[in-house]
């Protein structure tokens, strides 16, 4: 198992320097003068090319995506082009939120989206199962942002329950969490029942049922860890969608967090901050990636055992390639 | 008389993690024309492997391939495409075998459309004797193999195989995945075509019963190399090899009060991955000696046209 | 189970023509069909469907409520919200078809490669996607959004960009699992060279999982579109587009909630009638046929 | 007459799918005495998996349905027992042995695990106690008690399967149903498998259910054979009277479509066509379609069964003329 974790560790790194480099080359190809950006259009020419020089914008572009590396493993994101603060600082100041955020959507969403999943399969073509693959259905297909908007106009404005902007308490909350968790759960359910429908059918749950194994025992051990890989491969990206969604789900309730941060700046072209965000977010997703992989190797021995016993796989694939 | 079909020394090895899988390990084969070789023997065996690598769709490691006298080993592809036209493949899973978008009449046209040997009206003419040849109804030519049993299915793949009116077919575990009755059928179907178009057959198999009754000669192979290789009747009148012997002791005969020695090999079969110097079967043998683990017995002929791979064939 | 005998279809069905039997008989997909074909044909005939122009501003007629002349009542400068609508229907139509476009063409050929030719190859085109998908797709498209600039096409591309790592990699899965199929072999053996096996054997055989991916993609792309604009990085005004309307209208949700209201069920309805018929879809074309 | 293990009196099974209702049993009597082996042989499709998960009330829910016929075990109605009662028989009484060994373990489970789970199912005993238990089980199985804590993958097809029937027999039921044992097996490593069960089932003292479509298996395993064909069975007897007495044209054509080792026939006599669509039985004889000997009243009615002797009986006409002349000639 330690040597499964660190060999995830070890290859997640080329892939974090694939995105940094693959973010910051779109971004630099970007049309505009940030050193114009940054100095507005009163500046003279003469000052514009003065903090160009300063900034290292004049170097060449395998220069500045060196040094860009280089800064960024001491934590430095540089600075931003309208405020001057490091993005760095910012970031971290900001992303718990985003963070936090993210986190109680999936776990709200897994949760319910789980169980629900569950009881959806083994009930098939119940009323339980419709209405669940009915919700599912619409919870995909509605617009999260819309619905938050929707869920503000009704809960907060028409019935005032509820605080419709900020981030200040759990009663805050509340709502940026029905607005995502909708979309997740309907996601998760669907996966949850699918996989569950899939393994339900397989012989070895037909051994432990001939075994006089209970239902419930079946289903929660033999049945549910079996299908719970694609599931946490969902919740994983779920999450991913989650970071990436923060910028919409906090530009509707107005959190201050990284999503809203970055969509501020994209306005004003603000590139060190963008380039900061994005990057920032993808690590973050990275590492809930190589969770989501650490439990893959947990929930099924098949995985993490590749790397202890190599030999195993070899004769498999003799068997293949024999038959 | 002279083979159709010859190797000398024919190997496969493939790259695995852990090493090289000597999948075909120095196989000497050869096949007279119109007879037919079984080759028997467990799965993982690289009997398959053999197969494919006669039939070019497999590159060998080393080794020599001879088809009609002409070194055949590696062709150029217009080499390829006229060898082709004389070798053909029956395969082991009707199912995955037929290509399910297209009509039985595409799949048993198709190599003849590759090799334009006929057009328009004289396709179709021969696509309908293929059929009759087969025994498959005529009417069934614009369906889906999907919408056909089993043993219809396999009688496609025949007829494709025969399309191309080949001198040499290779069939890997045809009938195995039929029940028995159906089985039959196929079989004494496979058998008539040979006698009709003088046929030369690899028939493929670990079904003991099946290989003894279409076979002239068998060659019993064990991780990638022969153990033995003898005229039909002999093997299983007297098989040499201890693991002939194991092998064909196992068979549950569909008898009663027949009393046999069985023998019951200890283990199983393992791989042969980065293999040592030795008889492969060694680990499970009861007749092992110290010689056998580490030098490895070239096959030799105890009888006329038996051949044993053994150090001590001649003490058990 | 035995599969439906010989002797019972004397009619011979095309694979293609029995799966649309099996989509006919499905309600929901029927339902996504004719949804969809509606919202198509709002799109296409919205010169002539359209009661007013897109741009056309009334401001005596500002935030008018649901009423005859304006099914969807009006915006803060007294455009017809239903009008609107029926043109912003072209706009998401024509970004979800031409960045799915996008998508298959990109990622379609990358996976076909990478799964026909397999190895070194495979490896390089996967190991390279691998960090496109490290990337979450709206970050991705935002950052290229942010270096192209804002514009119809623009949005195409980065929404297709971004969804190129999922196509190639379903288009990967399926041409390795149809690859191993006794059948390729047997193909081989018959004179097929590799550009036959591609495209008569290989490629109608990944034709099912590609066509439902094409579906559900659409209505992803189109989510992005709508997501994109509404954080004001899409299409720019006047150019009615839903998520750009949305956004315009939050600054009145207080008490003209009906400007936000309608291009959201829009999108919505664009959604579920794309996924309801990539779902029928799925089943009507599961290749695992009942045996 | 021995005790009876087993009754199953005209049983009838369908599964009712969306493209309509397959009838893969059709009236299926059937008899085991306490300690003898039966071999349940037909071809896909006869009803013989039907048969034994009806046995075992594991039919696929909802589409497999009982329609008719009584299962008694030891006396006891199988068909109303509750759900409870049935989880006590499953594993404890009566314990089935799948197909694929591959697909028949849970692959996130230990080995040693899945064998003390149905132990502990049913005697009370604490963990460590039926892991001694498991441990000693798979020594039964020919298995190093010290791979207990491995997973399905490490082990090979053969060694899967005797885990598989470790499992089965841990809790020494007084039946066995084994359900096509060795047909995913290599012919060397089966021979070690049924080398095992007919130790086990002497040391358990099981009686055993053998479903197969392979008759040298059965030669070697059974002292009773019933033929299965589409869901009824058209001969039933003893080893002896199959083997050396077959009645039924489809048994005899099941003889005659192996090939035998002994001797060299130059062809095989298949028996012709196939089976009918289980979804659309004919009226009549289901073999009549195949069957050389047919007869015009074959297609007209359903043939009766017909007792030759106390144990030996055919489903076929041909056999009731038969039956006739021998009580005319006896009489």
């Amino acid at each position: 198992m330690f040597r499964y974790i660190s060999r995830r560790i070890i290859m997640m790194i080329p892939v974090l320097l694939g995105v940094v480099f693959v973010i910051f080359t779109i971004l630099y190809f970007s049309p505009g003068d940030p050193a114009r950006t940054i100095l507005g259009v009163t500046a003279t020419e003469q000052e514009v090319q003065m903090l160009s020089e300063e900034l290292g914008l004049n170097d060449p572009y395998g220069v500045q995506l060196f040094r860009y590396l280089k800064d960024l493993l001491r934590g430095d994101m540089g600075r931003s082009y309208k405020n001057n603060k490091s993005v760095s600082a910012e970031i971290l100041q900001r992303f718990p939120t985003t963070l936090l955020l993210a986190t109680l959507s999936i776990l709200f969403a897994a949760v319910i989206a789980i169980v629900a999943g569950i009881i959806s399969a083994i009930k098939q073509y119940s009323v339980f199962d419709n209405i669940v693959t009915g919700f599912s259905l619409l919870g995909i297909s509605i617009p999260n942002f819309w619905l938050g908007l929707m869920l503000i106009i009704l809960v907060s404005l028409h019935w005032r329950l509820l605080p419709a902007s900020g981030f200040y308490g759990p009663r805050y909350w509340i709502l940026p969490l029905i607005t995502n968790g909708v979309g997740y759960m309907a996601g998760i359910m669907r996966i949850t029942r699918s996989s569950m429908l899939e393994v339900i059918r397989q012989d070895y749950i037909r051994t432990a049922r001939a075994k006089g194994q209970r239902e419930i025992v079946v289903i929660l051990k033999h049945a549910l860890r079996n299908a719970i890989i694609p599931i946490i491969t969902l919740i994983g990206l779920q999450f991913g969608r989650a970071l990436g969604g923060a910028v919409l789900i906090e530009t509707v309730f107005a959190i201050p967090g990284l999503g809203k941060y970055l969509v501020d700046s994209i306005s004003a072209k603000d590139i060190p901050v963008i380039q900061g965000g994005v990057l920032f977010l993808a690590f973050l997703f990275g590492v809930v990636n190589l969770c989501v992989d650490i439990l893959y190797g947990f929930f099924d021995p098949r995985i993490s055992s590749q790397y202890r016993r190599k030999k195993e796989k070899a004769v498999k694939m003799h068997a293949k390639q024999a038959n | 008389m002279l083979p159709l079909v010859e190797t000398k020394g024919l190997k496969k090895h493939f790259r695995v993690p852990d090493g090289w899988l000597h999948a075909v390990d120095g196989i000497d084969i050869s096949i007279g024309e119109g007879m037919t070789l079984g080759i028997v023997g467990e799965s993982g065996c690289g009997k398959s492997t053999l197969g494919r690598l006669l039939l070019q769709l497999l590159e060998p490691t080393d080794g020599v391939i001879r088809f009609q006298q002409k070194d055949v080993s590696s062709p150029n592809k217009a080499q390829l495409k006229e060898l082709r036209k004389d070798m053909q493949m029956i395969f082991q899973d009707p199912y995955s075998s037929l290509n399910p978008r297209m009509t039985v009449a595409e799949i048993i046209s198709e190599p003849m459309r590759r090799y334009h040997l006929y057009k328009g009206a004289a396709l179709r003419d021969r696509v309908t004797t293929l059929m009759n040849t087969v025994g498959l109804e005529q009417r069934l030519e614009n369906s889906y193999p999907h919408e056909l049993d089993g043993g219809r299915r396999q009688r496609i793949g025949i007829a494709r195989a025969l399309a191309l009116e080949p001198k040499f077919i290779v069939c890997d575990e045809p009938v195995s995945a039929l029940d028995v009755s159906i089985q039959a059928q196929i079989l004494n179907l496979m058998m008539d075509l040979q006698e009709e178009y003088g046929l030369t057959y690899m028939f493929i198999t670990h079904d003991l019963s099946v290989v003894k009754h279409i076979s002239d000669d068998i060659a019993v192979m064990y991780l990638g190399q022969l153990v033995e290789q003898s005229p039909a009747d002999r093997l299983f009148e007297e098989p040499r090899h201890p693991y002939s012997k194991a092998l064909l002791s196992a068979i549950p005969r569909p008898k009663i009060r027949v009393e046999r020695q069985r023998i019951i090999l200890k283990e199983e079969i393992s791989s042969p991955i980065n293999p040592t110097p030795g008889c492969r079967f060694a680990p499970r043998c009861i007749y092992a000696v110290d010689e056998c683990r580490t030098s490895n017995q070239e096959l030799v002929e105890v009888d006329s046209g038996h051949f044993v791979a053994c150090h001590r064939v001649n003490e058990i | 189970m035995q599969s439906k005998q010989t002797d019972r279809s004397r009619k011979n069905y095309s694979l293609w023509l029995s799966a649309w039997k099996r989509l006919k008989k499905s309600r929901m997909a029927m339902f996504g069909l004719a949804l969809f074909a509606i919202i198509c044909l709002g799109a296409i005939f919205a010169d002539v469907i359209a009661p007013y122009p897109y741009d056309f501003q009334n401001l005596d007629e500002t935030f008018q409520f649901p009423n005859a002349n304006h099914w969807f009542g009006t915006d803060s400068v007294g455009r017809d919200i239903f009008s609107r609508i029926l043109y912003g229907g072209r706009v998401s139509l024509q970004i979800g078809l031409v960045s799915v476009l996008i998508s298959v063409t990109l990622g379609g050929s990358l996976g076909a490669i990478a799964g026909f030719y397999g190895g070194k190859t495979d490896n390089l085109i996967m190991r390279t996607l691998d960090i496109l998908l490290a990337i979450p797709a709206i970050l991705l498209a935002i950052t290229i959004v942010t270096a192209l600039g804002p514009g119809m096409f623009n949005l195409m591309l980065a929404i297709g960009v971004s969804s190129v790592p999922s196509f190639a990699r379903i288009v990967r899965a399926s041409i390795l699992s149809v690859k191993e199929q006794e059948f390729v072999e047997a193909a081989r053996l018959s004179g097929c060279n590799d550009a036959h096996i591609i495209f008569s054997h290989l490629v109608p055989n990944i034709m099912a999982p590609i066509i439902v991916q094409i579906t559900l993609s659409m209505a992803l792309a189109i989510l992005s579109a709508s997501s994109l604009s509404f954080i004001g990085l899409g299409i720019q005004p006047p150019i009615p587009e839903w998520g750009a309307m949305l956004s315009a209208g939050r600054a009145y949700i207080r008490n003209y909630s009906h400007i936000v209201l309608f291009p959201g069920l829009a999108i919505m309805a664009t959604i579920l009638s794309l996924n309801l018929l990539g779902d029928g879809l799925r089943d009507a074309l599961d290749p695992r046929l009942k045996n | 007459m021995d005790e009876k293990i087993l009754e199953i009196e005209n049983l009838a099974v369908e599964y009712r799918t969306d493209d309509g209702v397959v009838k893969a049993v059709n009236g299926l009597d059937l008899t085991l005495e306490k300690g003898g082996t039966l071999g349940l042989v037909g071809e896909t499709g006869a009803g013989k998996t039907t048969t034994a998960l009806s046995i075992m009330r594991l039919l696929p829910d909802p589409q497999g349905v009982i329609t008719s016929g009584s299962i008694k075990f030891a006396g006891q109605d199988i068909l109303s027992l509750s759900k409870g009662e049935l989880r006590k028989m499953r594993g404890q009484h009566i314990s089935m042995v799948f197909q694929d060994p591959m697909t028949s373990l849970n692959p996130i489970l230990t080995v040693g695990d899945q064998i003390a789970e149905a132990i502990r199912l049913h005697e009370k005993i604490s963990r460590a106690e039926a892991a001694v238990r498991a441990q000693s089980m798979l020594e039964r199985v020919g298995i190093p008690p010290n791979r207990y804590s491995e997973y399905p993958h490490q082990f090979s097809g053969g060694m899967k399967q005797r885990v598989v029937i470790a499992i089965a027999l841990a809790c020494n039921p007084q039946l066995l149903i084994a359900d096509e044992p060795t047909t995913a097996l290599d012919v060397t490593i089966q021979a070690q498998v049924l080398a095992l069960m007919n130790k086990l089932k002497n040391d358990f003292e099981t009686s055993m259910i053998i479903i197969t479509h392979d008759l040298g298996v059965v030669a070697e395993m059974c002292d009773r054979v019933a033929i299965l064909y589409c869901g009824e069975i058209v001969e039933y007897g003893s080893l002896e009277d199959i083997f050396d007495h077959p009645e039924h044209p489809y048994t005899k054509g099941l003889f005659s479509s192996i090939p035998d080792l002994d001797t060299r026939a130059s062809r095989l006599t298949p028996i012709p066509g196939l089976a009918p669509d289980p979804s659309r039985l004919p009226k009549g004889c289901k073999f009549a379609n195949r069957c050389s000997m047919k007869r015009p009243e074959c297609v007209k009615t359903d043939p009766p069964v017909v007792n030759l002797d106390d144990l030996h009986r055919v489903k076929c006409l041909l056999a009731q003329g038969k039956d006739a002349e021998q009580h005319a000639t006896l009489g």
